[in-house]
């Protein structure tokens, strides 16, 4: 079809690997079902398993000019190490919009803006006018996931299965650690400094030969008392374990990431998932390039408020699992309707927000004095993990 | 004993498994003459065999005896390669390891990510063993693959010691020629025993996704363990006791990589992922002969021998020679 | 019970083996089977035992024609063979080499097998230990360990390739007196390949005669060795006349050499050789001449003391130099050590000629081809060396050595020759010793040994010890000393 | 004259078999709504459709040639050298370690500094495997293994700490390497370094060159067939074989330095991507005859690059493994197969 609506999606990992990738490869069929409703007919290439193991042949460059030369207009490249290739890509196919998810070079703040004494200044090179980031608020997501966790735990220890440690990673340990310290306290009635809150990190999004085996880490978590796991890695190993376990009699639970219908691999263990709909913001994207045109922008988008899984407005959501306890999961929803209350008004009786102070880095330097709000760009660029939880800020 | 240890070494015992199993499937084969060296790519493929089977017919089973065929298919290929078409066996098994690695992942996408609740082989703590002490909780509280790779160990030990055939077995890879001459069809017992040995390294595939860590994900978590489990072989000197320990050995290194990030230890994760591979290649170095001589020399005289008799391993005479004594 | 073979042929490929062989074998008599190298020995003994299946022909056994397809077969029917290098396993233990064959269950009882194993020894006072791995005996022990487990099988009739090669005279007299018992006790029928003449006089009933495949003769014993001879070989060998040549300075010396190898250690060995002399070494295998000869080439390192090459100390330099210096070695295996199966006969001369970093093949080719015209090679410079006969291997290993050697450090020259390729060998080093080459060279032949060698090292247990006077020496004498003989006169 | 014709004979046969093999492969994996046509358009597409497609060809073949070229070699030693992917990768680290350390300047001091010090990188990487192998005869293929995957974790230790991007740290690549050190494409569509494909093929050229005329050619052959022989008859082996791995490594460098100074234009995981590994099939594939080496590297090329579009049709591209790995298997085993087949008959004759 000659007016049909081409689009290409890259991936780093499998399409469906019930994580990251699944999430936005589905982001992409919702575009084509919308469009379709909307009478115009898309079609979506996709590209996966785009790393130097499975294509060593492949370069981002490469695979956005052949989806160009397929007709694609609008490429979504969907992986953090994707941005430096991305934006030579869009120098050299101006026509072409692209989209790459979790990066910030379309935004004018750079790190060294806000840490100046951690990063180098290097003035910022603006990207090609065809090139946007777009992320959604994934830490309400993880808060709510430590807070499920600090609800379930028996023994007072989380453990926090880490991909890679970078500015994202460290954002979403954190906030899985303030919502657990914060849950864990109020409803739990635990003493906050005796929770145990640790992070293993295996040194990739997905396991491979180079990195530590995130099942060996579940089970090392599980055997030294943990008895839940997050995961903030692509894949399910921290759930599939604790399944395995729960089988044998084990009383463990794990929280997976990134997918809506994660769960599934191992239900009975599954406290709830915290989840990235990426098929509005696609959407709302791929009809301003049918329209008169995108226009640059760094999107960061938050959940919702008013309905943090509604598939058609939410960019970031989370639902419970079938073994999170009915009391636990009173609890949750109370937690999640402070936050709604924050969001709604900050001056509301009982809201929360994650990233009031007091809050100290791990080296027990002040990142917000008592009542301050930390910049919303600090959180981005987080440069180390929070006082309290146990585990390496950097790989140095 | 505290409980985090016990269940440190629990963990250690059920994750080594896959490897014990391997080793000692190549172990047969090596036994009889012949190098499988496609064990890294048959362990991703059978894995992925063992679960998408288990997962289709929801039966484990299924999956495993499935996974025990494909092992003993790979393995075919290279008897005859070697024993019809004389190849080298390096050559094939090496293509072989890449092709069935490349298929794993090719077959494997239908069942990657799929649900594994219930995908384990069951687990049956032993009744009366369970309790001792110790090594009640570390050895007998594991689903019924662990049991077998027990067994494995004392069968072949048995095997290949104690019994006439076992005899045989290693005769036609210490020297065809005699084993010929005492009516040992050597021809056929490479087949036999390559065969065999390939469906165990089916059976440690299937033990790693219907057993160890369930389900299929690309890449294959179990990548890079092949090649261990032959070094493994070469450690343990060809005897089965000697290769449990092997494998031990390197499955608790792994387990100890995450325990230390864990600890206070400021280790970087990269030099804790080196740690295997290192001792892969200090273990090779330990058994060749020079090494261990100038090490000897520590010793005291008394212990030189005893030592020296337990860390030599020479490998069958006749590995990866052809016989063509029966063609006549 | 007789055992009677009928018209017999085997060919391999151009080489008609065996060639319409039929003779009848008694119950209870020795017989000598004797030929020239390739006359087909080996091969009519393998058809016998099963090894190998005749093109045609047939084999009785008491009468009945049998047809059997492989030793178990034959072994079955009562005749087995002890091969010239014993089938045994060398990692096994003596016991478990001893059960390995023999009938049985799946598992099989140590003990009885034990008990079952010194009862044999004892009747024929071999000392086996029942647990030592096989790797670790000699091989006169390898030879009675088959013996005994071919007899557990109940062997009726045995057929030994060669067996006196490499063992002591006491040890050989061990063996005839077993042999003997067999035959007279068990009305065993003995078959005994060998070409040392001496043997086969002193053991056999009677002998048949085989040449160029076909069975020229037959003869009752007691002969004599002309007689002998001449059923061989059709007429008389002119005897070996030895010519000493005159002795240069020293070319090669050992100064209290320490050498070891796997087996044994050899402390303070000195040891000279002087230009145009001709050094044997006698011992049987592993008694440390191959140790000693690699020292002597700079192949093994030594542990202490010092090598000499014409005042040139050369401890420790890699064989590359001693070659420089024109001190060659030559090994007894050919395609295992000395030739490269897969190379042309011209990659061999280019690889021992080429000097410089190029090879300048035409070059290389021509000299190839008139290397082939002087050493009467059968075969073309473009064939690949596997392809030439083994008479035909070793002229090119001769042609592949430097006109005029230093030294010449050689392992059993001749092993596996027939005698004129053997007399041919010996022409050529004897060419170079008159230009004033050393040669230092083993051999397992004590004929050999005596007939070339200007001095005799005899070897045993890593002790050597020198014939006084080898003009006075005798192949007897030779025989007992490499049995150890001298340990106790000294 | 002749050589060459039994050559063609010795290849065509068994590649059309494989070449057969493959396409009933496809036949049987394709989901039904594709054909075979479409799978071969695909694969035409991805290598040819314009002019960049193909640049991508030439991209590939470039580290491919110079890795098979290597090989050649190792194998001609009769080493399996399975550790030439880790070679590749040091000699990448080495390439962007000067690159680094250099900085800007002129591109034409500091390209040939860069490359050079990629060979280095490999040749050193390829001598501690020598090292175990000729000193204590440790099997070169297991401590290839090994050492690969060490390599691997120096990339990553590198690209966390010192060389990790200044102004951010994202952990998955490090910071670009300077533009005086990278190679770049003669146009955006011809999007193929001449450096590169200059190198290789004076490379190729001399390797082969090498082989056939020189006394150290000669030595390779002798060690690879029979190392005892060899020994006496003057063969340095160790230092043969040592050598023999070091320029293997030294060419495999220059690949590695290719994926990064063009390819990739940084420093990131696994950036050898599995070419060491190729490389040996494509060996395997002409049982080390050198000359085809190019040409065998070539039609892998297309293969991968056609792998790109087979995604398009919704194929995994792993497929394109499994086709890879099943061509030479096959190739292998009809090899074997005729050989057995042609043996008798020589024999007799
Ligand atoms: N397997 C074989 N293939 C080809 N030719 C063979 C084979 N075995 C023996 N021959 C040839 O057959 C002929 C007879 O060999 P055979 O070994 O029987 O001689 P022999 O009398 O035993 O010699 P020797 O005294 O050296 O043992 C020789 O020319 C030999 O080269
Ligand atoms: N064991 C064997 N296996 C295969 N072929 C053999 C074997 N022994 C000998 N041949 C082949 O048989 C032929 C004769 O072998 P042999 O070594 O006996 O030569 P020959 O007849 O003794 O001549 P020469 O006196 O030159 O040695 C040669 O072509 C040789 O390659
Ligand atoms: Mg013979
Ligand atoms: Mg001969």
């Amino acid at each position: 079809a000659q007016d049909e609506f081409v689009f290409g999606m890259i991936l780093v990992g499998a399409r469906n690997d019930q994580g990251w990738n699944q999430a936005h490869y589905e982001g992409g069929e919702y575009v084509i079902e919308k469009l379709a409703e909307a009478g115009v007919t898309a079609r979506m290439i996709v590209f996966e398993n785009l790393n130097p193991v499975v294509n060593p042949q492949a370069t981002v460059q490469d695979v956005a000019a052949s989806m160009a030369d397929e007709g694609a207009q609008l490429i979504f490249t969907t992986s953090d190490e994707f941005e430096p290739a991305t934006l030579e890509a869009a120098a050299q196919l101006p026509d072409v919009t692209f989209i790459h998810t979790s990066g910030s070079a379309a935004l004018e703040t750079t790190p060294a803006d806000l840490f100046p004494d951690l990063f180098e200044a290097t003035e910022r090179v603006a990207p090609p006018a065809n090139y946007g980031n777009l992320m959604g608020e994934m830490e309400h997501g993880k808060a709510i996931a430590g807070c499920a966790a600090a609800l379930s735990t028996k023994t007072g220890s989380i453990g926090y299965l880490g991909p890679l440690i970078n500015a994202e990673t460290r954002r979403f340990v954190s906030a899985a650690y303030l919502g657990a310290r914060y849950c864990y306290e109020k409803y739990a009635g635990g003493d906050p400094a005796a929770l145990k809150f640790e992070v293993i990190w295996i040194g990739f999004w997905i396991p491979t030969p180079d990195t530590l085996d995130p099942q060996q880490v579940t089970n090392t978590f599980f055997d030294n008392g943990a008895d839940v796991v997050i995961s903030g890695i692509d894949p399910q190993d921290a759930l599939i374990v604790a399944g395995q376990r729960r089988e044998q009699g084990d009383d463990v639970f794990a929280i997976p990431y990134d997918y809506e219908g994660a769960c599934d691999t191992a239900p009975d263990a599954c406290l709830g998932i915290p989840y990235f709909h990426w098929g509005p913001k696609y959407l709302e994207i791929a009809q301003a390039v049918l329209g008169d045109g995108y226009v640059q922008d760094w999107e960061w988008t938050s959940p919702d408020w008013s309905d943090i899984n509604n598939p058609d407005t939410t960019a970031v959501g989370w639902r419970n699992g079938p073994a999170l306890s009915e009391g636990a999961a009173t609890n949750l929803q109370a937690f999640i309707d402070e936050m709604i209350a924050y969001q709604t008004d900050p001056a509301n009786e009982g809201s929360f927000f994650l990233w009031e102070g007091p809050l100290n880095y791990q080296d027990g330097t002040v990142l917000a004095a008592e009542g301050e709000k930390v910049d919303p760009l600090k959180v981005w660029f987080l440069p180390l993990l929070l006082e309290g939880i146990v585990g390496d800020s950097t790989l140095e | 004993m505290d409980d985090a240890l016990l269940n440190i070494l629990r963990t250690l015992v059920l994750s080594a498994t896959p490897l014990v199993i391997a080793a000692l499937g190549e172990t047969i084969t090596e036994r009889a003459g012949v190098i499988n060296l496609s064990l890294d790519g048959s362990l991703s493929l059978t894995a992925m065999v063992a679960f998408g089977v288990a997962f289709a017919t929801g039966n484990i089973l299924v999956g495993i005896l499935a996974a025990m065929l494909v092992g003993a298919v790979i393995a075919l290929i290279i008897a005859v390669a070697s024993i019809e078409l004389r190849l080298d066996q390096v050559a094939v098994g090496f293509v072989l390891t890449l092709l069935a690695a490349d298929m794993s992942q090719f077959w494997g996408v239908p069942y990657a990510g799929k649900p594994t609740a219930g995908m384990t082989a069951a687990y049956l703590p032993l009744p009366l063993l369970k309790d001792l002490p110790i090594v009640g909780r570390v050895f007998f509280d594991h689903n019924i693959l662990v049991y077998v790779s027990y067994a494995l160990v004392f069968g072949i030990w048995f095997w290949l010691f104690s019994t006439r055939p076992g005899l045989a077995h290693r005769a036609i890879g210490e020297r065809p020629a005699a084993a010929f001459a005492r009516g040992t069809p050597v021809n056929r017992l490479r087949y036999i025993y390559t065969i065999v040995g390939g469906s165990l390294v089916g059976l440690a595939g299937a033990s790693y996704s219907v057993g160890v860590n369930p389900g299929w994900a690309t890449p294959p978590p179990m990548q890079g363990d092949g090649w261990i489990a032959l070094a493994i072989v070469i450690f343990g000197g060809w005897h089965p006791f000697r290769v449990v320990l092997g494998a031990y050995l390197f499955a608790g290194l792994r387990a100890l990589a995450g325990a230390i990030q864990s600890s206070d230890i400021a280790v970087p994760v990269t030099l804790l992922n080196t740690i295997p591979w290192l001792l892969m290649i200090f273990t090779l170095l330990l058994v060749s002969g020079g090494v261990i001589e100038r090490l000897l020399r520590i010793l005291p005289r008394g212990m030189q021998n005893r030592a020296r008799n337990f860390l030599r391993s020479d490998p069958p005479v006749a590995l990866g020679t052809r016989f063509d004594g029966e063609q006549r | 019970m007789n055992i009677e073979l009928r018209q017999i042929h085997k060919r391999f490929g151009s080489v008609h083996a065996n060639n319409d062989i039929s003779v009848t074998f008694a119950a209870g008599r020795i017989v000598g089977i004797l030929g020239e190298n390739g006359a087909g020995k080996s091969t009519l003994m393998k058809i016998l035992s099963g090894y190998q299946p005749a093109d045609s022909g047939e084999i009785l056994i008491g009468g009945q024609r049998v047809d059997y397809s492989g030793p178990q077969a034959a072994i079955a029917h009562g005749i087995g063979m002890l091969q010239q290098d014993p089938l045994d396993v060398g990692a096994f233990s003596v016991l478990e080499n001893f059960t390995y064959g023999q009938p049985g269950g799946l598992t099989f009882n140590r003990r009885d097998a034990e008990w079952r194993l010194n009862q044999l020894c004892q009747r024929f006072g071999f000392d086996l230990p029942a647990n030592t791995p096989v790797e670790m005996l000699s091989i006169a022990q390898r030879q009675q360990l088959e013996i005994v487990r071919l007899l557990a099988l109940g062997v009726r009739v045995l057929i030994l390739d060669e067996p006196t090669t490499g063992i002591s005279a006491d040890q050989k007299q061990q063996l005839f007196n077993v042999l003997r018992a067999l035959a007279q006790e068990m009305q065993a029928i003995i078959l005994l390949v060998s070409h040392k003449l001496e043997d086969v006089i002193a053991l056999c009933d009677e002998v048949i005669v085989l040449r160029a495949g076909q069975l020229v003769g037959a003869q009752q014993m007691p002969a004599t060795t002309s007689e002998l001879v001449s059923l061989m070989f059709g007429g008389q060998l002119p005897p070996q006349a030895r010519i000493q040549s005159h002795l240069g300075d020293v070319v090669l010396r050992l100064e209290n050499a320490h050498l070891s190898d796997r087996r044994l250690a050899m402390r303070d060995v000195n040891f000279q050789v002087r230009a145009g002399e001709v050094v044997g070494l006698a011992g049987l295998d592993g008694s440390g001449q191959r140790p000693f000869m690699r020292a002597c080439a700079g192949l093994d390192k030594l542990l202490s003391g010092r090598v000499m090459v014409k005042d040139e100390a050369m401890t420790g330099r890699p064989y590359r130099d001693f070659l420089a210096h024109k001190v060659v070695f030559g090994a007894a295996g050919r395609l295992e050590e000395g030739l490269i199966a897969g190379l042309t006969l011209t990659d061999h001369i280019a690889l021992a000629t080429t000097p410089g970093w190029a090879v300048d093949w035409a070059e290389a080719e021509r000299y190839t081809n008139a290397r082939i015209e002087q050493y009467h090679v059968r075969g073309r410079a473009t064939d690949n060396i596997e392809q030439l006969s083994g008479g035909n291997q070793q002229r090119v290993l001769m042609a592949l050595l430097p006109e005029d050697p230093v030294a010449l450090v050689l392992e059993q020259p001749t092993r596996g020759l027939d005698v004129e390729s053997a007399r041919w060998i010996w022409q050529q080093l004897l060419a170079r010793r008159d230009k004033g080459s050393a040669i230092i060279f083993s051999s397992a032949e004590l004929e050999e040994l005596v007939t070339y060698s200007d001095r005799i090292l005899v070897f045993y247990a890593g002790q050597i010890y020198e014939v006084p006077d080898v003009t006075r020496t005798s192949v007897d004498e030779l025989g007992h000393l490499i049995g150890g003989a001298f340990m106790q006169a000294t | 004259m002749k050589r060459t014709a039994t050559n063609l004979f010795f290849l065509a046969l068994p590649l059309l078999l494989g070449v057969i093999v493959v396409a009933i492969l496809i036949v049987l994996v394709v989901p039904p709504n594709t054909t075979l046509g479409d799978v071969l358009q695909a694969f035409w597409n991805g290598a040819f459709r314009n002019l960049r497609r193909f640049s991508g060809v030439l991209v590939f073949w470039i580290p491919l040639t110079l890795v098979g070229i290597g090989l050649v070699i190792t194998f001609r030693a009769g080493l399996w050298n399975i550790g030439v992917e880790g070679q590749m990768t040091l000699g990448g680290l080495f390439a962007a370690g000067l690159a680094f350390m250099l900085g800007e300047g002129s591109p034409l001091v500091i390209i040939p500094l860069c490359i050079f010090g990629a060979m280095l990188g490999g040749a050193l990487w390829a001598s501690v495997a020598a090292f175990l192998k000729v000193r204590f005869g440790v099997s070169e293929i297991f401590s290839g293994v090994a050492l690969n995957a060490i390599a691997n974790q120096i990339t990553l230790q590198l690209i966390a700490g010192p060389w990790k991007p200044g102004d951010s740290d994202k952990a998955q690549y490090s910071r670009p390497v300077p533009d005086a050190a990278r190679l770049l494409g003669v146009s955006q569509d011809f999007n193929v370094s001449v450096v590169g494909l200059v190198v290789t093929i004076v490379a190729v050229v001399l390797v082969l060159l090498v082989l056939a005329r020189t006394r150290w050619g000669l030595n390779l052959k002798a060690v690879g067939k029979n190392p005892r022989s060899a020994l006496l008859l003057g063969v340095p082996t160790t230092i043969t074989a040592f050598s023999a791995l070091m320029v293997c490594g030294a060419l495999a460098g220059i690949a590695g330095s290719q994926r990064i100074l063009f390819t990739y234009g940084d420093v990131r995981g696994q950036f050898a991507g599995g070419i060491g590994f190729l490389g040996l099939l494509v060996v395997l594939l002409i049982s080390a005859r050198g000359v085809w080496v190019p040409l065998i590297a070539f039609l892998f090329a297309i293969m991968l690059n056609g792998g790109t579009q087979l995604q398009f049709l919704n194929l995994d591209s792993s497929l394109t493994g499994v086709l890879q790995g099943a061509l030479v298997l096959a190739v292998l085993l009809a090899n074997g197969l005729r050989d057995r087949l042609r043996k008798p008959k020589q024999a007799k004759g």
